[in-house]
């Protein structure tokens, strides 16, 4: 019965959430109180989890017989909720001080608990199916928090993210439904499960289908030509922007997108074809046009959503390298993006929330009066540049000898777009760094009297995240070994 | 253990960091009041103090560190495979020595200098680090720990380029940044595939590819390393990314001027060294398309360098664009993958150093004492302060190749070298071009000296009249790290031979 | 096309032309009235070909008056039920179309589907 | 024999009787008949859906005692009983979730007329789907138009009628195509019973006899069926004769009348031609063409709407198409995927009528798309209501819709490349088209509106207490779509044991 933690995991943040709007709390602090609870009991249990490995499969829900909600974890099903465990009791811990001066923060929180649960969910998924039906109701849940300003730009962007999203999980549906026939089993297996005999001369097609549900599943990890709605998306509260569109949504396309290469279609079965030309030429023109895009963007929020679009690609270029280190690269990008983008995300959040400056151009000096806050910003962008000795760097490294050792031409490009990737974030990040530790000569700081830096809530967590991006930068070794044998399993 | 050739750089680093703390809790006791507010002279004694005390035990440890025979410290594994290693050998060696005397000389001019900018605590405080950084770049001892401090470098010399903080100070400082750090990743791209394709990326002399693997991929590794090339040649100022130079130059306070083209120039000649004649092998480029890109583009900064400083009006731009062409030297030495061309290379590398920084020197006294920065109003300033003037004479002569002086030296092998190397029609062309820039480098340097003496009329310098003192010249504090510079850019083409035997050991032993 | 047999299913060919003009009346008409004519022109043409499905030259009638004679003798008796349900049927509708005309009609002064529909859409409903 | 097999007949003839005799008495007695009609047959379409499962047959039940060829049959089976109970339950709560609206918009002394209608259409419904005979089912095809025809006419304003006229004339366009098809059938295999229908037409399909008249016939009647169900490019009629008719009307309308005709559509592939031989006639690839054009025209239509009910309306028209693109596809896989679809839309659309109607009601009666901002606050279950409809529309995990798309994508990828490609494209891009403009309505209402405009205009909060039976049908709706999404097996079971038996 063990395995039945597997559920439990993720329908005690569902249900525990739906919870929120309806029980009878006395005041804010009480609300807080079982909030975090609640998360930080879920969290404390899916590690626990993910420390004894269960081995067997739990089956929720039975849709027919060969259709199922089904939960399983496997080894990237670990990497993925051990990063959302641990980065979503930080995040609740912050959205306490954000949302302090917001409205109908009930319903945020209740979303923003039942999300957990449901990213949760995509990571521990046995089968496509359940995958899938997650990945659909992400969209969902994640919808009401990107509305909850219900400000005209705030309803323009969820309606935006909600089109691209259905759309891209619609293309998407068509790859299940051709895993379901011509896969021997739904289950996520190492390397594939497609049944080459049945295929049979219906390569190409399977190829094209491939690639629509590459695109489909990446329409959540912002690839281009579906990228722009994450930008628009940067309208939602701070916690949500950081949490959602840096980790939890964004990955469970990236997520997604490596599932089906790697444990349903089979690298085998893509590599070296037209296919993977093809996602891998997107997947390396999204890295430079989103941090093209980042550069060209002044409000903040906005140009780290195109950092993340780019950042993002590099995951799906990857995945799309279709190589054992390829999925290392990948899977050890999502996790060193993951930290760094939530920090460099929690600043701009903290930046906006204590001051309402939301344009680069306003933050002359700011790192004189929020020193903590531009600290773990200017780590966070270092990181984001690949400093060696950081943890983007570790990462960045791993995805390059995947794409070097693949000896693909199209890769080598992949790498030259990585370097370009890295000089353009080098401009959008550290021109904030520049203004807000270096203003001109003659700036007045009494414009800036009252900012400052924020309390403990928001503090704990910068704190956390820079100890995590320096220690990943110089002490690898673990991670990456534990990637490397997921990555081992693949035939 | 030998982990003790890390003090120079953690010492200085530490320091460094412990200058802009202060500097930040300093600010919170003030609450929050106007940060930059000007500290006593009592307190900058002490912060002289400070920085003097700290760089001079640095400094020694590393010529300790330096002279004291072989040695190699490895920290922890960055990467799997690659730990940060550090190695100290006859380039570290050149490199470290020649650095903390430039460095701690150049800090003693700017104790008096850096009074005019303002901002000293922060000035120092990166000064310190950049200086640590330099020392494990010098003594880094594989490719990836020599890339990591080589970023750390940029970033951590960025704010010495913005220090005055006008708008053109933090553009200049932004395309530093950015032009180092575009070269720095075409650098990292060749890493990346040199890591695929060599045994190991520590350095060994006479490179480490492995001729198995490379086989099959010659036209990609070839990219790669051209990439490294042009990339690390960014810090060095060649072509076709050396615009941040005359950009950053102008702006930064004179002593910085001095490091950024003396020293921070040199470490792109440091990473270039060490990937082509530690990690790739020259004989692996020898003949082919790259090297002759390669030489191509170094004549053509040379050229180029030479002509923009010849047209420019304001000195330390000037300046800057004989720095990029003089480096263009080096770089045209190494290229060329010969021993003596190397030699003379390195020989460069030293007296461009001792050089340029004394050059700059005497710019930043120009303007500290007359605040003036174009070439046309230098007229008659040899009567205002003519020990200034001898020691920039002297150290012009120098840059030119006058013989006896250093610049001769290094120039005769680099020639040399090029006529020896049996690279075709580039063996007259280098020379030539070389020739061609002397001439343009007399050009721009000597006008001022001529005009500065023979101004041919009473010229009255504006400064001079506040004074009502008609001798300009410095404080001892700034003439002497200056007349230190001007002589062993004299002496070192006196006595060159300990050099060149140490030079050419060095490239004896890569080829 | 064997023109031929086009020629001795004369019948038939005159049910179908029937047919094409009623179907393209009831189309193509603006006018209800005109429209209902041909819808009651395509329903007749169908009746017309029903008739003659059941129709067998030289026989009679199923009305059995002289007992009963061999089945032979009589034509088939289903189309004309057949025929009277229709008509039954297109009586019934045609009155419920000409039921909606007069409504039309009485509302906007005129036959003209589509002008109705227009002033329908200036009305704003 | 058991009495139960009568029931079929009997509900039939009940609802056909129930008819007349609303006529003659007031409204609201009229309105209980009514619906114990409903109930009745709905029982009694249950208990024969029980028995033809426990049976695990079909079988045919002689309307006097003529057997065939001459008489007039019945002929009942599992698909036939699921159907017919599915409908009635349907009707039901389209019925009761309409009844406020009904009120309003009826003239009270006309109030009779509407239940005599209803009644008719629901035996014209009943006689479609268990009928064997081809003249039978013409002259209830008749029935159920004139039926449906007062049914839309019944709220009387311009629009109404304009819209109950051009329902007509397409529909006697579409019925007149069908005649003349049964007429050519009869022509050419001197029956008029389903299955005598079919052995002769078997053995002239294996003779080579009349190829182009059967093609012909076969064509004349899809196209006469396809134009009664509003398949793209028939549809002119359908936005209007749903979007300004009663509630209930249009609810009944979009999910059961056109379905009616479908069901026939299937009964004459199945059950008169066979399907081996209209798969060999390439009409299918025609009806699949023009299905799959229909599932983005609809949608494309749909964005376009500004007024909510006509939106729903022209979504009707997408979902026509992907029901035709499942017979287009001509594999018994897609046409089970299409009577799920059957089932699944006449499950949602109604529900989305009535959803709609309770959102207006919170708006002033403005079906404006603008007016409607904040709406799911006003009135919150019919707020989850309609987002329940819309996700299921979007294809939804959970809801009906969902496995509807499974089923036909399934289907799609079993089928021929020049099939699979255009089928399960379409299937994405209109899901990507229902979410445009479903999930902008869903946002539209829960975007919240300005208070002094909502006090300027008098919008009101509507609560379930206000509208009970409105509330009661819209959750019962809800039941079944999420029924039919998370157990959809047993229903697909039963709907190809039934498409077996059916042939």
């Amino acid at each position: 019965m063990s395995e039945a933690i597997l559920a439990v995991v993720i329908l005690l943040p569902i249900l525990g959430g739906v919870l929120i709007p309806l029980l009878p709390f006395k005041n804010r602090t009480q609300m807080m109180v079982y909030t975090e609870g609640l998360v930080l009991i879920d969290s404390v249990l899916a590690i626990t989890m993910l420390f004894q490995q269960p081995q067997g499969s739990f089956v929720l829900f039975r849709f027919t017989s060969n259709l199922t909600l089904s939960f399983h974890l496997d080894g990237m099903g670990t990497v993925f909720a051990a990063i959302v465990s641990v980065l979503w009791p930080l995040c609740v811990l912050y959205a306490f001080e954000y949302m302090e001066h917001e409205k109908h923060e009930k319903i945020f929180f209740m979303f923003y608990v039942i999300t957990f649960g449901v990213t949760l969910g995509i990571a521990l998924a046995e089968d496509v199916v359940t995958m899938y039906c997650f990945y659909e109701m992400l969209t969902l849940v994640t919808l009401p928090l990107i509305m909850h300003t219900l400000t005209r730009e705030a309803v323009l962007a969820s309606r935006t993210y909600l089109y691209y999203s259905l759309g891209g999980a619609a293309f998407a549906f068509i790859g299940v439904i051709f895993i379901l026939i011509y896969g021997t089993t739904p289950n996520f297996t190492p390397g594939g499960v497609l049944d080459l005999a049945a295929v049979g001369d219906r390569v190409n097609i399977l190829l094209l289908i491939y690639v629509l549900c590459f695109m489909g599943f990446s329409v959540k990890a912002a690839m281009w030509p579906f990228s722009s709605w994450l930008p628009q998306a940067g309208v939602a509260p701070t916690p949500v922007t950081a949490l959602l569109h840096a980790v939890a949504v964004v990955k469970a396309g990236a997520f997604a997108v490596m599932r089906v290469t790697y444990y349903s279609f089979g690298p085998d079965f893509v590599r070296g074809t037209w296919a993977q030309n093809v996602v891998m030429a997107l997947a390396i023109f999204t890295i430079v046009y989103g941090c093209s895009r980042a550069v060209k963007e002044t409000h903040i929020k906005r140009r780290l959503a195109w950092s993340t679009v780019s950042n993002l690609s590099y995951i799906l270029f990857g995945a799309a390298i279709m190589t054992p280190l390829g999925l290392v690269g990948a899977l050890s990008h999502m996790v060193a993006h993951a930290i760094m983008k939530i920090c460099s995300f929690l600043c701009a959040g903290a930046v906006i929330c204590k001051t309402g400056r939301e344009y680069v151009h306003q933050l002359d000096g700011f790192g004189r009066k929020m020193p903590k806050v531009f600290a773990a910003f200017t780590v966070a962008g270092l990181a984001l540049m690949g400093v060696p000795g950081l943890c983007g760097f570790i990462s960045k490294w791993q995805l390059v000898r995947a794409a070097v050792d693949s000896q693909n031409p199209l890769a080598y490009a992949g790498v030259a777009a990585l370097m370009i990737s890295a000089l353009l974030t080098a401009i959008y990040m550290l021109t904030i760094v520049v203004r807000a530790f270096f203003p001109r000569k003659d700036f007045d700081y009494d414009t800036i009297r009252d900012v400052k830096d924020p309390g403990w809530k928001m503090l704990l967590p910068f704190a956390i995240f820079v100890i995590a991006i320096v220690v990943i930068g110089l002490h690898s070794r673990p991670l990456i070994q534990g990637l490397e044998s997921i990555a081992a399993q693949l035939p | 253990m030998d982990a003790w050739i890390l003090l120079p750089v953690i010492l200085p680093v530490l320091a460094g960091v412990i200058l802009l703390l202060s500097l930040a809790f300093d600010k919170k006791k003030n609450g929050g009041g106007q940060p930059d507010r000007e500290p006593g002279a009592e307190e900058l004694h002490s912060l002289h103090g400070y920085v003097a005390a700290v760089l001079a035990v640095s400094a020694a440890l590393a010529l300790a560190a330096a002279l004291s025979g072989e040695h190699s410290v490895t920290l922890f594994e960055l990467l799997k495979g690659i730990p940060v290693y550090f190695h100290v050998d006859d380039i570290s060696r050149l490199f470290a020595i020649v650095i903390s005397i430039v460095w701690l000389v150049v800090a003693f001019y700017s104790f008096v200098y850096m009074k005019h900018e303002g901002k000293e605590q922060r000035f120092y405080g990166f000064y310190l680090i950049v200086y640590g950084v330099l020392m494990a770049l010098s003594f880094a001892g594989n490719l990836v720990t020599m890339y990591l401090f080589y970023e750390i470098m940029t970033l951590t010399s960025m704010p010495l380029v913005l220090h005055n903080g006008s708008r053109e100070a933090i553009m200049a400082a932004l395309k530093y940044l950015f032009y180092s750090m575009c070269g720095a990743y075409l650098g990292l791209f060749g890493i990346f595939f040199l890591y695929k394709y060599c045994d190991t990326l520590t350095f060994t002399a006479g490179g480490t590819l492995n001729p198995g693997l490379a086989q099959g991929n010659v036209t990609i590794l070839l990219i790669a390393v051209f990439g490294m090339l042009v990339g690390f040649g960014a810090k060095a100022g060649m072509l076709p990314l050396h615009a941040w130079l005359p950009a950053a130059h102008p702006v930064a306070p004179s002593p910085a001027s001095a490091v950024l083209s003396g020293v921070i120039a040199k470490a792109g000649v440091l990473a270039i060294i060490r990937v082509v004649f530690y990690v790739v092998g020259p004989d692996f480029l020898r003949g082919t398309w790259v090297q002759t890109a390669w030489m191509t583009l170094t004549l053509l900064t040379v050229f180029m360098g030479s002509m923009m400083a010849f047209r420019e009006p304001v000195f330390k731009k000037r300046l800057a664009y004989s720095t990029v062409s003089q480096v263009s030297y080096i770089l045209f030495g190494l290229s060329v993958l010969s021993p003596v061309g190397m030699t003379g290379a390195l020989l460069h590398v030293v007296f461009h150093m001792v050089i340029k920084c004394a050059l700059f020197l005497t710019a930043g006294i120009f303007i500290f004492q007359c605040g003036e920065t174009r070439v046309e109003q230098f007229r008659g300033i040899g009567k205002q302060m003519p020990k200034t003037l001898w020691c920039y004479t002297f150290a012009s002569l120098a840059l030119i190749g006058i013989p006896p002086t250093s610049g001769f030296v290094s120039k005769w092998y680099l020639a040399q070298g090029a006529l020896e190397a049996g690279v075709g029609v580039f063996g007259i062309v280098g020379p030539a071009v070389l020739l061609v820039s002397a001439l343009l480098t007399a050009g721009y340097l000597l006008p001022i000296t001529t005009s500065g003496f023979f101004p041919g009329g009473i010229v009255k310098h504006v400064k001079a009249e506040e004074k009502q003192d008609s001798n300009l010249e410095p404080s001892l504090e700034m003439l002497i790290p200056l007349a230190i510079l001007a002589a062993l850019a004299v002496l070192l083409g006196l006595f060159p031979n300990p050099l060149i035997n140490f030079a050419s050991r060095i490239a004896a032993s890569v080829m | 096309m064997n023109f031929a047999n086009l020629a001795s299913n004369y019948e038939e060919a005159v049910a179908m032309l029937l047919f094409v003009i009623g179907f393209s009346n009831l189309l193509l008409q603006k006018n209800l009235i005109r429209k209902i004519i041909g819808l009651n022109i395509m329903d007749t043409a169908v009746y017309l070909f029903l008739a003659l499905k059941g129709y067998i030259a030289g026989r009679k009638a199923p009305i059995v008056v002289d007992g009963v004679q061999s089945v032979k003798a009589y034509v088939n008796p289903i189309p004309s039920g057949l025929v009277l349900t229709g008509i039954v049927v297109s009586v019934s509708v045609s009155a419920l179309m000409l039921a909606l005309t007069i409504r039309l009609y009485r509302r906007y002064h005129t036959l003209d589907l589509d002008e109705i529909t227009t002033r329908l859409k200036k009305e704003g409903l | 024999m058991e009495f139960v097999q009568n029931f079929p007949f009997f509900s039939i003839l009940l609802s056909l009787f129930s008819g007349p005799l609303c006529s003659v008495i007031g409204g609201k007695a009229a309105r209980r008949i009514n619906l114990v009609v409903i109930t009745v047959v709905g029982a009694m379409s249950a208990s024969v859906l029980h028995f033809t499962i426990r049976s695990g047959e079909a079988y045919v039940y002689l309307m006097g005692h003529f057997p065939a060829p001459w008489g007039n049959e019945i002929r009942v089976g599992v698909l036939e009983a699921l159907m017919a109970l599915f409908f009635c339950v349907v009707m039901f709560l389209s019925m009761v979730g309409g009844s406020l609206e009904r009120a309003l918009e009826i003239e009270a002394e006309k109030e009779n007329l509407y239940y005599v209608m209803v009644n008719l259409l629901l035996s014209s419904l009943l006689a479609l789907i268990y009928t064997n005979d081809l003249f039978t089912a013409y002259v209830f095809v008749e029935i159920n138009t004139i039926s449906a025809c007062g049914l839309i006419m019944i709220r009387q304003n311009g629009r109404t009628i304009e819209a109950a006229t051009r329902y007509m004339i397409m529909s006697l366009l579409g019925s007149g195509l069908l005649l003349l098809g049964i007429c050519f059938l009869y022509d050419m295999t001197g029956h008029l019973l389903m299955s005598n229908i079919k052995e002769q037409v078997q053995i002239l399909h294996a003779t080579g006899d009349y190829h182009i008249s059967l093609l012909v016939t076969v064509s004349l009647m899809s196209v006469g069926i396809a134009i009664k169900s509003a398949l793209y490019p028939f549809h002119a009629w359908l936005p209007d004769a749903y979007g300004y008719s009663t509630l209930s009307s249009a609810a009944i309308l979009s999910s059961l009348v056109s379905k009616g005709y479908i069901f026939l559509l299937v009964k004459i592939f199945y059950r008169v031609i066979g399907f081996d031989i209209v798969r060999d006639s390439k009409i299918v690839n025609i009806l699949f063409a023009f299905g799959v054009v229909g599932m983005i025209m609809g949608s494309v239509s749909a964005i376009k709407e500004g007024n909510i009910r006509r939106m729903i309306a022209y979504s009707s028209v997408a979902q026509i198409g992907y029901i035709y693109m499942g017979f287009g596809i001509g594999t018994t896989a897609g046409v089970i995927a299409s009577l799920y679809h059957i089932l699944s839309h006449a499950a949602t659309k109604s529900l989305l009528f009535v959803a709609a109607s309770g959102i207006t009601d919170a708006s002033g009666e403005s079906t404006s798309f603008f007016d409607l901002t904040g709406a799911g606050y006003r009135n919150k279950l019919a707020g989850v209501a309609f987002t329940v409809g819309s996700l299921s529309m979007v294809g939804f995990p959970m809801f009906s819709g969902f496995i509807s798309k499974l089923l036909f994508a399934q289907a799609a990828v079993d089928s021929a490349y020049y099939k699979m490609l255009p089928a399960l494209i379409a299937l994405a891009v209109s899901t990507i088209l229902n979410a445009v403009y479903f999930m902008k309505t869903v946002i539209r209402i829960y975007t919240p509106a300005d208070r002094e405009e909502i006090q300027r205009r008098g919008f009101r909060n509507v609560t379930m207490a206000d509208q009970k039976a409105k509330s009661a049908a819209l959750v019962c709706f809800i039941i079944l779509n999420m029924a039919l999404g998370l157990c959809s097996e047993p229903v697909v079971r039963l709907l190809s044991e039934g498409l077996q038996m059916f042939a």
